[in-house]
């Protein structure tokens, strides 16, 4: 698929729009609005895009944590204004405020994930067998991080799916970083990628800054993957712009992580080098990203005033969903 | 009528909601061929799609079926001995569990989780558990333990239809036990335990294979005393009114289970008869469940589980 | 006297036990840093061998303690969130848990087993659980359970000293919490329960944060009712014997625990007071713990764990 | 090390009396004198006996379950007499017959293993790393079957045990099947010894009929974990000449397993192809070989009177055995 124009701003706008929420909850972090924690996404709004613009609504993804999926969800077509009322704990959140960050909207094949890192293996195994079993050229989608590829899970599950080609493409955003644990301390090699081929799987490695190299890698594992050839492992290879979780060090072991790590990335920011190239290629013009931004600024704003208005969260609501009727 | 064993009657629920529903399957490590018969014969009816043996990987067996149950489907997923489903233990007690309330009641995870528990084969520690308090502890399981052929079937029919993750423990001594089970479809409801004995002098409360201890005891002492045999068969839900209602008729009670006695199933029940009938009991309530060890195999296996005679002991323990 | 937060306590008893005992050494996810500052600072004195950070691995930490303790080092192995044990759910509760006793005692698993507990953080169901009462139904594992900074210190020096796997959960509403902690040596031995407050009336059993809960209950009653408050500090091996004198004075008892009601550890230990102090109880022992739903995150997690008022008016009830 | 007479014979008897005492258990079977239940080694006993005949007594291993690890034990110095103890459940049993098939023999490096299948992978892991930090040049040696291989235990130990260059040799006894399913039907590829490449680790595939074959890569790979240069996988392509458990079916799934699989094996049989071996090589003769063979059936009737001969197990013995002083 050669993206068209609408494409390209889609592109642009998810990872803008993530952004602007990301920061949003990172405010109302400061302000105590937001619950429990959060897990700023900037630096991998480009992988996260690039993965999830273009899949269908009955395509299954599991949302990696960074940004609490934000980028994701946004790209997979669900609602900031809910993500933002779950992180102040209220009635419209997307769980009803029942958990304070998680996400799920069954209608864009967003079923949800997990605290405990790693349950993306086992779970998007099962959405991969459904969707193979379904027969109607759906894919699971299964994002997780570097340190996330060192649980158990990654084997059992890597195995499951090559063994029964499963329609999954596994997508691995490497920031380098596991909370305090460089990746050099967790893995003995240098791509994540590497251990595909122990599955017969094909395994890529793609630059997590360029959406739409990510995007072209994603394309082609989805096309395969839809075609009943089985999985297939993506590597996308970003950075943590900000700590593990805020308000936490921003540290290899004990020792400060290097700064150039990051400015480094930060020179290649997935939206601003997008909207360089945007314009380049005269896609768009520098008023049109100024108008984008103002729009998405506004649009951001409003789905803080809508979460920020949610009622409390129902309490009898609550004791009434342990079970399905 | 017609006989089955416990094994037969759950091969037969499962053949018969394969053919009823489409979106049951089955998945686990051999059990085209079936471990202990409880799948046999299920594959040459509906094929390796639906009859799925996995490789030896307890989290993907568990992934895979709640996955697929988010997705619509009705897997039952076979752990062949139930002490592996600690192998499992994220993905059954924090992923199964709480997934539908986690995501604010948007998805469900209608899944079953089957396995075979309990001793009497000499296996070990890793063999031989009946973990059912872990279960009953964690919110979001519901539990069956069934004591009989009819119950076996009619539980598992209700296990399948029901939209929420299900644990269904089958005791490997019952294997082979026969019972009526009639050939016209019919399910059990959760929560309504069954009155296996009636009597009037003691509420004996027991699980699985404990109920045929419990049994085989109030016929040793059917000339001493009356003793009542209630059977929960769902420990979640839990029927805690029909035994509280025996008990204030009773006015003693003994609770039988083959779990590990501390913080087991016995407690939580000894403690719910105290805080419902307290005024009505003559004598405290009385536990027997397995010591406070692992299972030893050999010879010392019966050393560590309860025997009959402790059923029968305890029993005139309270009547005195 | 000096005082110590909870945290710090426990980071001063690993810090003696490492420079007494050159076979001791923590391993766990980035605790050079420490999560909750319960290993910080240790790196810098011990190096990185004896302060090992590891992939997030689980089965790997898990596995790695345990083995490294049959061979004689006494491992510390940090968990971060109780929630996560079940990750290592076959190498905690089948290996670690059953290994001596399977292997004829031949063997020693001298390994404790690290984690943050319990709620207030509004983290929702899978970083705020108390897993307390699996880890005491489980044969083989010992469970501390610390309220003060004097306890846990003295608790984590006898758990790394101890040749048995220890199950240490301390309760992150406590992390700050400060306290008398002498400069001199001491350790607590396990199975000793503390009467942190003497009382008459009713006998109030409670555990980790609930301590305090208890605590402010007593101290709110004290015109109405004199409350005795009893902390097991250890669960395994529990100290039943104090309880129950307590509750041979009192007549009454109230058992406070923030693990899920059902098959938790206060369905035990009610069992076990009546069992052995039914004819002195004047009313059913009365149990407090989190209600039977997955912890809520958010506004909602006070309705599901036991609050200050749950305790108070569970004490007032019994001395109705 | 190049291997002396001796050497060659010790290899050979320690093969040929572990299938005596697998066939001392089997009748055990048979006449319900064996409590539990019985997974026999023979067919791989050249694997067994090539990794574990060389090792030195402070040296771990995690035996494999195949003959419930009688091969692995002898050759590791441990006592085939407590081995059948332990499986007839008497009190003089390796584990004081409260388990009916585990071992245990600390003095030889044995220091037991678990009844679930994948608990090799932490536990040698834990071993290795104590093997490191004493600094004696040890190793730890973990044992496991093809079907083991699916569990997420692997990686993850895998991985630590690469990163950490502990001294460890993974051995991979694959016999095509786990219980009722082939190979095939679990791994995508051919040769497990693949998964080793993931993590910079060397993987190796040997003749697991030829104990002399095995012995010299598993020499090769212990060799390098006492020098520092960390973990090595050995695969060694066996079969398994009995159904997987005594009494259960000879089955791939439903199907019986072609016997011509386990046909072509046992024209290879390790310890008749290395008894032809020896007296080619003029090591022995065919009358030594003879004498050798009555030798060793007495010395397993020795055993096995032993065995029987040993009282019942200790009741509050084994009540005692819940903790360690
Ligand atoms: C099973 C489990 N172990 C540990 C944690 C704590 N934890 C949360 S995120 C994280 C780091 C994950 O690193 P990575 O997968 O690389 O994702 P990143 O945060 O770098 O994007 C850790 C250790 C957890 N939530 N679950
Ligand atoms: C965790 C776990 N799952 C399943 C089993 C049941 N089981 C015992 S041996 C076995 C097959 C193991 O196959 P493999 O590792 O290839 O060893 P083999 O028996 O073929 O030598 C199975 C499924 C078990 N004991 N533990
Ligand atoms: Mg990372
Ligand atoms: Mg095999």
């Amino acid at each position: 698929m050669t993206l068209a124009k609408e494409d390209l701003i889609l592109l642009y706008r998810n990872m803008l729009l993530g952004r602007k929420i990301d920061q949003l909850v990172i405010a109302g972090m400061a302000t105590g609005k937001v619950l429990a924690f959060y897990h700023s996404g900037q630096g991998s709004e480009g992988l996260a895009a690039g993965v999830a613009s273009f899949l269908n609504d009955d395509d299954y993804i599991y949302c990696h944590h960074r940004g609490h999926g934000i980028v994701y969800l946004l790209s997979k077509g669900g609602s900031g204004m809910e993500f933002l009322a779950e992180h102040y704990g209220k009635a419209n959140g997307s769980c009803n405020g029942f958990t304070g960050f998680h996400n799920a909207d069954p209608s864009k094949g967003v079923l949800g994930a997990a605290g405990t890192i790693g349950s993306v293996f086992p779970m998007t195994l099962g959405w991969g067998l459904a969707a193979k079993k379904n027969g109607r050229a759906q894919v699971a989608v299964g994002c997780f991080g570097d340190g996330s590829s060192n649980r158990g899970t990654l084997h059992e599950a890597f195995n499951l799916s090559a063994l029964w080609k499963l329609p999954i493409v596994w997508v691995c955003d490497n920031n380098g970083v596991a909370q305090y644990t460089p990746i050099k301390d967790a893995y003995p090699k240098e791509d994540i990628a590497d251990l595909a081929a122990g599955y017969d799987m094909p395994g890529v490695v793609v630059d997590g800054m360029d959406v739409l190299a990510v995007q072209e890698v994603v394309q082609a594992a989805v096309e395969r993957a839809r075609a009943g050839d089985g999985p297939t492992l993506v590597e996308g290879k970003t950075t943590r712009y900000r700590t593990h979780s805020e308000g936490s060090p921003d540290i290899f072991h004990i020792e400060a992580r290097p700064p150039e790590i990051v400015e480094a990335f930060k020179k290649r920011d997935p939206i601003e080098s997008f909207a360089k190239k945007l314009i380049e290629q005269q896609v768009l013009t520098e008023a049109d990203i100024e108008s984008i931004d103002k729009e998405l600024e506004e649009t951001a704003a409003e789905m803080d005033r809508e979460a920020t208005e949610g009622g409390m969260p129902d309490a009898s609501l609550m004791r009434a969903s342990l079970y399905a009727d | 009528m017609r006989q089955l064993s416990l094994t037969g009657a759950i091969n037969e629920a499962l053949k018969e909601e394969l053919q009823r529903d489409e979106k049951v399957f089955c998945i686990g490590e051999d059990i085209q061929a079936g471990t202990f018969g409880e799948t046999s014969g299920l594959v040459q009816q509906f094929g390796p799609d639906r009859i799925m043996d996995t490789p030896l990987a307890e989290t993907a067996v568990a992934g895979a079926a709640i996955g697929a149950a988010m997705c619509g489907y009705r897997p039952v997923a076979d752990f062949m001995f139930a002490d592996f489903m600690w192998i499992a233990g994220d993905e059954i007690f924090m992923k199964a569990a709480k997934w539908h309330f986690l995501h604010g009641k948007k998805v469900n995870v209608p899944v079953v989780f089957l396995a075979a528990m309990g001793g009497g084969f000499k296996l070990g520690p890793e063999h031989s558990q009946c973990p059912e308090s872990v279960v009953m502890h964690t919110p979001g399981l519901k539990l069956v333990v069934p004591s009989t052929p009819y119950d076996a079937k009619g539980l598992m029919k209700t296990a399948i239809r029901d939209n929420n993750p299900v644990v269904y423990f089958y005791h490997k001594a019952l294997f082979g036990l026969t019972g009526d089970v009639p050939e016209e479809e019919y399910t059990i409801p959760f929560g309504q335990a069954d009155i296996k004995r009636e009597g009037s002098d003691v509420t004996v409360v027991a699980i699985g294979q404990m109920v045929h201890f419990a049994l085989q005891a109030a016929e040793k002492l059917k000339d001493k005393a009356s003793v009542e045999v209630i059977d929960p068969r769902t420990l979640e839900p839990f029927d805690i009114d029909t035994i509280v209602e025996s008990v204030k008729k009773t006015g003693r009670a003994v609770v039988v289970d083959e779990d590990t006695l501390r913080c087991g199933v016995t407690g939580e029940i000894a403690s719910q008869i105290m805080e419902q009938a307290f005024d009505y009991l003559d004598a405290p309530v009385k536990r027997v469940a397995a010591a406070n060890l692992p299972i030893a195999g050999g010879f010392l296996e019966t050393e560590v589980l309860p025997q009959p005679q402790d059923v029968l002991a305890a029993i005139e323990a309270v009547l005195e």
